[in-house]
């Protein structure tokens, strides 16, 4: 069975480790915030300048001033911190984040993300995306293995316009956990049921398999 | 040094068609929406805006977007607002993409007399084109310049007469680098206090980098995405 | 996230001998005085001091520099200390000069990842030698790089356990952007509270820059030239 | 007669007006502050961190987080705010400063200044000179026209290491307010009972005179 959204940001929460600090995305990436083992202590970071973010207010405490970098309203945890967008971005260029969480269109065998823009389609803007893949030392990306058409999002090229190149240290997707090593794509976890042979059928680019391939504990 | 006027109308004095602006806030978070309004309404037009959104279709720098009174924005994220890509679209409107934390640094460069500085992000992707790339400790860099404008609007918590300001939570975000890099910067402000009012040690921006303040009524400060846990 | 350490000796675990080491204040004002203290009584050696200042004979990194402890001062101005200038001139010590702007801001640019840019300071002058020169809009600037330390060492008025820090009035001066450049960044406060208990939109250095934090004792505070009124 | 410190501060506060933020550096420049005219406001900033710097405190209220660049201890007005160098340079650097008053062993005919270094002897280093004489919009130089031993500091060219190039607007010294024009030196102001004919034979290098010079008015 392939993952759905909660079960591939729950897979993420696996990466934290007690003392990270982390930025988390848009979309997929938000939802990991919600499966934070309980042992452990993390701090998130909205690029828009909040250092501990907490939960979604209840109605009665919605706050125009309390936003992440989505632009929803959020809370604060005890020790937060508010900065403007300078220090923000310092934080993340300067190597302090431990941990980013982003998602993306295409990830190629070497790292190399795109996530910004749709050609003639799509021109949002990479809004802070640029920065974090730029700077990150540790970087996950979420995204499903395949597009909507079954197109795999997993190849030896990019041919969408690059966020940031050499950067993906590993992919979750809803079916596998493939790490980008010097030698390319390698399947490290299958989601649960899925077998190796759809995972190699799905991912374009080649993707290294050895050994067994254990089964994701979610 | 007394740097209040009364309303936006006269904070804006001096603004004239064509002028470059840096506009501060993130999303619909913080922005200057009395001076937004005031623009709005005396009709000014050929704007370059700098401002990390461009708002939302009936509010923000959208109300500006729809009567057609910028012909540039330099920003990071422009995907909330449908007239906005429609006008991008059909080339009425220009538009200049930075990652946001070069935008963020290019406005404190502006300010701070930093002509230019390298950063990682961009390297590698089309927003490298025409950069001077260089390698520093193994690593890709980008030269990128400062910005400046003819007015920086932000829009803080608390000022005081003297044009020191202070922001709440994250309403701050480019408000603070902005207001250091407009050859004149207006703030406007919820709520406006004598100088001596605000703890020194708790100023964001210091008021050598305002030149008129204002204390805006009734701030509509809508939320863009109301999420809620309950 | 509890950065809490007991002390100085427990603060500083990991300085060797041959570190790079930044140390926040102006003169005598705003020093890590108790971390000076126990380097003093660790005893380690061959130390590059990013510094604006080296203290005085008797107080301050006065004491490591009267020990040799101090390989190279990397500073501004030098000029309260006999012993400094007398191992100086002796070339016991190394000591490269910074325009005090650009030492500030090479600080600021190790922590926030920028590894070059560009200012005015020192054009024309000996400080220009070696490096790069560029017109930006018809004036001259230098090409200056970051700074980064093994450990930097910071002394704040109020500290969280989480790592956050507000200074208190002209005490802040270098320790905020020292605090961002540290590989360890250790901070040493007056008065050390839980996290939650600052304001948190009054933080000068947000925790993510501060390893370790612990509570001084006794703060002696040394006024270098107390000039009054009456 | 030529001026004393006093007198040479009092002729430079007559430089100030109403609305600016001005830097005062060490020895002479700092006794401007007692000149101010009431009837106009000017606001202090000190490198170290302070804008609104205010008069020395009383023994009481010494404060050992509170000193100007010079670290003397001050206090500060209403409507002061502190912050850390980055930000006091970006101030500095990025053209805030309406006035830098500072003083100099030396000045050139075509404004540059040396004020920081004298090889073999002293080694103090440059402090924020440097920031500010390239960085300032408006630079007066407050200093004797003569060394200890007779020599004239406004020279052709400077024989110290230079803080800075092309930068001095004004001088003003104990017998003479000087400018530097594209030309050169021009007399301005002499002191009250200088000569003319003195100033000159003061001036190592060429300076300028254009019909009557006034005498200073303090």
């Amino acid at each position: 069975m392939s993952l759905d959204k909660n079960e591939i940001a729950k897979r993420i929460a696996k990466e934290l480790k007690d003392g990270y600090y982390v930025n988390l995305g848009i979309g997929i990436p938000t939802l990991v915030a919600n499966f934070i083992p309980k042992v452990i202590e993390v701090v998130l970071q909205s690029e828009n300048g909040l250092l501990g973010i907490g939960p979604f207010p209840i109605k009665k405490e919605l706050d125009a001033d309390l936003i992440n970098a989505g632009k929803q309203t959020v809370t604060y945890v005890k020790g937060a911190a508010f900065f403007d967008s300078a220090t923000s971005f310092a934080m993340i260029r300067g190597g302090h984040i431990d941990l980013t969480v982003l998602g993306a269109f295409q990830v190629n065998e070497r790292g190399d993300i795109a996530s910004w823009k749709i050609p003639g389609k799509m021109i949002k803007g990479m809004g802070g995306a640029m920065d974090l893949v730029a700077s990150a030392k540790n970087i996950i990306v979420a995204m499903t293995h395949t597009d909507r058409k079954g197109k795999s999002k997993l190849l030896k090229e990019c041919n969408l316009p690059l966020t940031g190149v050499s950067c993906v240290k590993r992919i979750v997707t809803d079916i596998a956990v493939v790490d980008i090593t010097p030698a390319g794509f390698k399947l490290i976890e299958r989601a649960p049921g899925v077998s190796v042979e759809e995972i190699v059928e799905k991912t374009e680019a080649p993707i290294i398999v050895n050994g067994d391939i254990p089964q994701m504990q979610l | 040094m007394n740097k209040t006027v009364m309303d936006a109308f006269e904070a804006l004095r001096g603004l004239e068609d064509n002028m470059t602006l840096m506009l501060g806030g993130f999303g619909l978070c913080g922005i200057p929406e009395k001076a937004i309004q005031a623009m709005h309404n005396l009709g000014v037009k050929g704007l370059t805006c700098i401002s990390n959104n461009a708002g939302v279709d009936d509010f923000g720098l959208g109300i500006l977007l729809e009567r057609h009174q910028i012909k540039k924005m330099i920003s990071s994220y422009v995907g909330e607002n449908a007239e906005f890509e429609r006008q991008l679209l059909s080339g009425e409107l220009e538009v200049e993409l930075n990652p946001q934390g070069t935008l963020a640094e290019r406005c404190r460069a502006g300010g701070a007399g930093i002509p230019a500085f390298f950063v990682p992000a961009g390297y590698g992707t089309e927003i490298a084109e025409g950069k001077e790339i260089r390698k520093f400790n193994g690593k890709m860099f980008l030269l990128e310049t400062a910005l400046t404008a003819d007015f920086a609007i932000v829009k803080a918590w608390k000022g005081d007469t003297a044009g020191n300001l202070i922001y709440r939570h994250t309403a701050n975000n480019f408000n603070n680098m902005m207001a250091m890099a407009g050859k004149i910067t207006i703030a406007e402000v919820e709520e406006l206090v004598p100088a001596g009012e605000l703890d020194p040690n708790c100023i964001h921006t210091p008021g050598i980098f305002v030149q008129r303040v204002f204390q805006g009524e009734k701030y509509e400060k809508r939320i863009e995405f109301a999420t809620t846990s309950d």
